[in-house]
């Protein structure tokens, strides 16, 4: 599955997007970030505190407790500072 | 109507197109947002906003429905930039049209509030040669807020 | 800054010089008027509107600085047309400019409801060939006595 | 002292503007308008409803309490359907 970093996140990842497969018992965005924490200590920079980070599934919000499917693009970033 | 684009804008053009042959519309509210020098004069270089592209068109979309749903307006137009951009620049507009003139306020402020929190776009300010990220402001967060209870008159 | 005029104008123009060479400026709050059809399509094919010369610039120099003291604005703008205008055709653009939004867009709707209750215009309207002055409207001098306490936050 | 009509004021007096000298004991601007009710069928059917006649004395709104000046600018018009 596709992985996209933006802003902070993609800075610390030193990625701006890749592609891995996570073992099945990997199913929701929490669980995916925990697992993500572990590839780099860059990744693990990036997502040392959770709880300001910002994920999308598809383009659409999603929330920590939230699904996955092997074929979705899922999106990690900062809280967003447009407008 | 929205619109992602690198590209400067015209409010007069565009709000004028918004109007066009709309008889019934009396009232245009607009809201148009400017790089700002945060530090203190010509202490901001530059402003690159970065965004997501495609959600940032779906979200924007979705963003216009829920306006067009929640008043009764004539039509909606966010327009917001991307790249990199000078203080001065025009970063977005945001405009409603209503025959009411509460509904097209309520609306324009509405569309700000959301895209504030919602809008996946990231600011990096240059200031005296560095290079860091925007934090997101707990106040636009609460400014976003007040439209969640589904009141339309706040 | 305050302008009576019969001439058109370009919103586009008027905000780039209102907010030229002020870095401070983020937020651009706006509001224009247009000639609505009220009759329905077709119907009114002119207004007309009419003013008195001298108490329309006191009236709304009072307001522009009524604004400024009330809230953390930049600049103010206030451009009202007299004359013949047809429909569709502008007739007033309010604009403040602020460093933050919600006073922008707080004293834009200000601007509006004082203007529609206190500065001396009337509306001549032609509909089917039969000119009738527009009557005054109770819920605008409602939305007036909202900002009659003193209260800048609503 | 000059006197103002705008509006539908005008077109029932007939007049946009007059140079009036009312008596001495007319000093408020509810004496004025009894007064110039008086002076024409157009006069009177313009103040017929004095609470929907608004006036300004020198360019200030006034109510009809207010006294004016012999100098004075006096204006009289509907409530305004500007914006």
């Amino acid at each position: 599955m596709k992985v996209l970093y933006f802003a902070w996140l993609r800075d610390r990842v030193g990625l701006s997007e890749e592609i891995v497969e996570p073992p099945v018992d990997v199913a929701t965005v929490g669980e995916l970030i925990a697992w993500l924490a572990q590839r780099s200590p860059g990744h693990g920079e990036a997502f040392a505190d959770p709880t300001i980070v910002r994920c999308a599934i598809n383009q659409d919000y999603a929330k920590a407790h939230e699904r996955f499917n092997a074929g979705d693009e899922v999106a990690f970033f900062p809280p967003v500072t447009g407008g | 109507m929205i619109k992602v684009q690198r590209e400067d804008f015209d409010i007069g053009v565009e709000l004028a197109a918004l109007s066009q042959g709309r008889d019934n519309v009396g009232a245009v509210a607009s809201f148009m947002g400017l790089v700002r020098d945060v530090a203190g004069p010509g202490a901001l270089s530059a402003m690159t906003l970065e965004h997501y592209p495609g959600m940032t068109e779906r979200q924007l979309e979705q963003l216009e429905a829920e306006a067009l749903a929640r008043w009764p307006l004539d039509r909606v137009l966010i327009i917001h930039r991307h790249g990199r951009l000078l203080p001065g620049d025009r970063i977005v507009l945001c405009a409603a049209t209503s025959s009411h003139r509460e509904a097209a306020f309520e609306a324009c402020a509405f569309l700000m509030d959301w895209l504030k929190t919602k809008a996946p776009f990231w600011k990096l300010e240059e200031i005296d040669g560095k290079s860091s990220w925007v934090a997101a402001r707990q106040d636009d967060e609460d400014a976003a807020a007040r439209w969640q209870n589904n009141n339309q008159s706040e």
